[in-house]
């Protein structure tokens, strides 16, 4: 750990703030993609079977 | 394309909200101030300029979303729009009317009201030479926010939010030119940069809006 | 002036609905649309009407020479009817608007503010309006609605006068307006076909 | 050659990026990782700023892209407007959200790092007031979209939106210039003067601003394959109900 001296308050919240934003993109995205991906491959389905 | 603004301002008219309920939103707005900041007479002649301009910007966003949206729900828009005036001419006089009705009575009243809040002497002039400038640019702006939200159910909110940034401008160098008047600076730089984004804004913006308002119609 | 439409397609929410679509409508004749709701008749009009672009095919007409008239008429409540008239006809470059207000029957109620109509005067409003217009081919979907059987009457003599001055009309309607030359045209037929495989087009189909 | 134009077709779009699209994500995760290590952990305290310097490996990427997403998505819709490709008008609806982020982020470690630099949190200076003001237009562009059924027609708007709201935004930038000359010191880097700023501080610097480059550009694909995705879906469902 490098001694961050009197900021360190400043610089590990903007780290930490930072990831934090960067990781809950990220995850939103990927389990929307995960998500709709799913629910079209149902729908895709059911369409084809239906004609 | 006269016939279109007769219209218009015959309906402002006879429906009461036009020139009425933007005026009584300016008033109650201003006459809110001194209970928020305290009744100090420098302060108020302080913020007096940017305070009328803040509220009659406000005023103006108030009445937006009456533009367009009753011509829409009653089926005028789809009306006009196979009339043998282009869109672009329809939405200009839209905005002209809205400048009209609800621009500047709030043009006439903002003088009355900077008396409420001490205005200095000096700044009357350009008070009224600033918003008589840059009120043109917020009907404008703000009929293609109305074009771009006519066909929302409960536009409002979202009109708001759209067409707010896009005042940014606008309010800053009008409020810049009414408060370099009240304290006896120059304004021709921001007067004329004003005016710039007005005619531009006025010049180019009925094209944008023309073409958002055939998109909705479709 | 004649109307040609050919090999139209037309489409609602970006899925196509009717294609294929062609016909020829000459001076002084009416053509009648046909179909069960949601076949694309409303679509089909707007689209000759210019408020909305096709996806195939060409039609002749310019915008310049429709009246269109949709389920919504257009008229302001706090408006007389004289006035609503008025507006419309000034912005067509016409003047006169007592041949409107006669053929509609609407002589007596030209003073009255359009919001204090009943349903049918305004509709009767409504359909005026194309008279002052000035314009050859009218556009009209469901015109009927809430008009009582004389009032369709006025309004059958009112296209009969319009196609006998060299006017043209497209009507989508379900109901017998009792006009001698109109032809019908049902657009089942038209349908779109649905794309065959499950090619991934462009539009998601 | 193949024209690049063959990839408007949502099919060929979804293969392709299906590929690329790993590769890209492990990228972007090692520069992010060894960019943020490398700033955080081995560069020297800055004589004045002290640690805080270490801040910049966020604030400068993430306002990078702030700025520049909204460029792409300034192209995208012309790219829709002009060409009526689909998928662009569906990547510039995808990369609204990250950029909005950015522009959060950005803000942030700003106001993070203005407190004790600046002693105040928020300073009304015209940098970070024109990045509120593209917070702003980004919030109301995700609106916009939300907001209209029709996926055309609100791609149409959304487009028109951007477009309008780009000349704003240039505007807004100019006037605040004029309106309050600011605390914000000049642009601390640009690829000439690399003087500016020891290589020291420059050279994780530039690693991060790869990695937050490549992180969007993973980040755009893998939403914009979701969006073609929600596409295709509602344009079956439409299909079925019609017939």
């Amino acid at each position: 750990m490098p001694e961050l001296g009197k900021y360190a308050g400043a610089v590990l919240s903007s780290y930490g703030l930072s990831l934090l934003l960067l990781a809950l993109l990220t995850g939103l995205s990927l389990w929307r993609a995960r998500r709709m991906k799913a629910a079209l491959r149902k729908v895709e389905e059911r369409v084809k079977r239906h004609g | 394309m006269i016939a279109l603004l007769m219209r218009d301002l015959r309906l402002a008219v006879r429906a009461g909200g036009g020139f009425g309920l933007g005026l009584a939103f300016f008033l109650i707005v201003v006459a809110l101030v001194p209970f928020s900041v305290g009744p100090e007479t420098a302060l108020l002649a302080r913020i007096a300029p940017g305070v009328l301009w803040l509220g009659a910007l406000l005023a103006c966003l108030l009445s937006l979303d009456r533009i367009l949206a009753l011509d829409w729900e009653d089926g005028s828009l789809d009306l006009l729009a196979t009339a043998p005036i282009p869109l672009e001419g329809i939405v200009s006089v839209k905005a002209l009317a809205h400048w009209i009705t609800t621009a500047l009575p709030l043009v006439i009243a903002a003088p009355v009201l900077g008396v409420l809040l001490s205005l200095p002497a000096q700044g009357y002039l350009w008070l009224i030479v600033s918003l008589l400038v840059g009120t043109p640019a917020l009907s404008v702006i703000g009929t293609f926010g109305a074009a771009l939200t006519v066909g929302i159910k409960r536009g409002g909110l979202l009109l708001s939010l759209l067409v707010l940034p896009l005042y940014v401008p606008v309010l800053i160098f009008g409020a810049e030119v009414a408060r370099r008047g009240a304290e006896g600076q120059a304004v021709q730089v921001h007067l004329l940069l004003l005016g710039a984004i007005t005619c531009g804004a006025m010049a180019l913006l009925p094209f944008a809006s023309a073409a958002v308002l055939r998109v909705n119609l479709r | 002036m004649e109307l040609v439409v050919k090999e139209l397609g037309v489409a609602r929410g970006g899925v196509r609905v009717l294609e294929g679509l062609s016909f020829v409508l000459g001076a002084g004749q009416a053509l009648i649309l046909r179909g069960p709701n949601g076949s694309g008749k409303t679509t089909l009009l707007r689209v000759l009407a210019g408020l909305q672009p096709s996806v195939a095919g060409r039609i002749s007409v310019s915008r310049d020479s429709v009246a269109y008239a949709s389920h919504a008429d257009g008229i302001k409540g706090q408006l007389s009817v004289a006035e609503n008239l008025h507006f419309w006809a000034r912005l067509h470059a016409e003047r006169d608007i007592t041949r409107a207000l006669e053929a509609f029957d609407l002589r007596a109620l030209q003073d009255r503010l359009a919001g204090a109509l009943s349903a049918g005067q305004k509709r009767r409003l409504g359909l005026a309006r194309l008279m002052v217009t000035g314009r050859p081919l009218w556009l009209l979907d469901e015109p009927t609605v809430s008009l009582d059987s004389e009032a369709v009457a006025l309004f059958g003599a009112a296209i009969e006068a319009h196609l006998q001055r060299g006017g043209m009309a497209v009507i989508a309607t379900h109901i017998d307006l009792g006009l001698t030359s109109a032809r019908v045209l049902d657009v089942t037929p038209f349908r779109a076909r649905r794309p065959v495989g499950d090619a991934f087009d462009e539009a998601f189909l | 050659m193949a024209s690049i134009w063959e990839y408007a077709n949502p099919r060929k779009f979804l293969e392709t990026s299906d590929r690329v699209l790993p590769w890209l994500a492990a990228l972007a995760g090692v520069a992010l990782v060894v960019g943020l290590v490398w700033g955080f952990f081995f560069t020297p305290d800055d004589y004045r700023q002290g640690s805080t310097v270490k801040i910049i490996y966020l604030h400068v990427p993430s306002a990078l892209i702030a700025i520049n997403g909204w460029l792409m998505m300034l192209v995208a819709s012309l790219i829709w407007l002009i060409r009526r490709h689909h998928v662009s008008a569906l990547a510039a609806r995808a990369a609204a959200p990250i950029g909005a982020t950015m522009t959060v982020i950005a803000l942030l470690t700003g106001a993070i790092w203005g407190q004790p630099m600046w002693g105040t949190w928020w300073a009304w200076d015209p940098r970070l007031t024109s990045f509120l003001i593209l917070f702003l237009f980004y919030l109301g562009y995700i609106a916009l979209w939300a907001a209209v059924e029709d996926d055309d027609t609100a791609a149409d708007l959304t487009s028109i939106l951007c477009l309008v709201g780009s000349v704003f935004a240039v505007l807004s930038r100019y006037a605040v210039n004029f309106w309050n000359q600011g605390l914000h010191q000049g642009a601390s880097l640009s690829m000439d003067k690399a003087d500016n700023v020891a290589n020291v501080f420059y050279l994780p610097l530039l690693v991060c601003m790869a990695a937050f480059v490549l992180l969007f550009l993973a980040l755009v694909l893998l939403r914009t394959q979701t969006e073609i995705r929600a596409r295709r879906m509602r344009a079956l469902l439409a299909r079925e109900r019609m017939s």
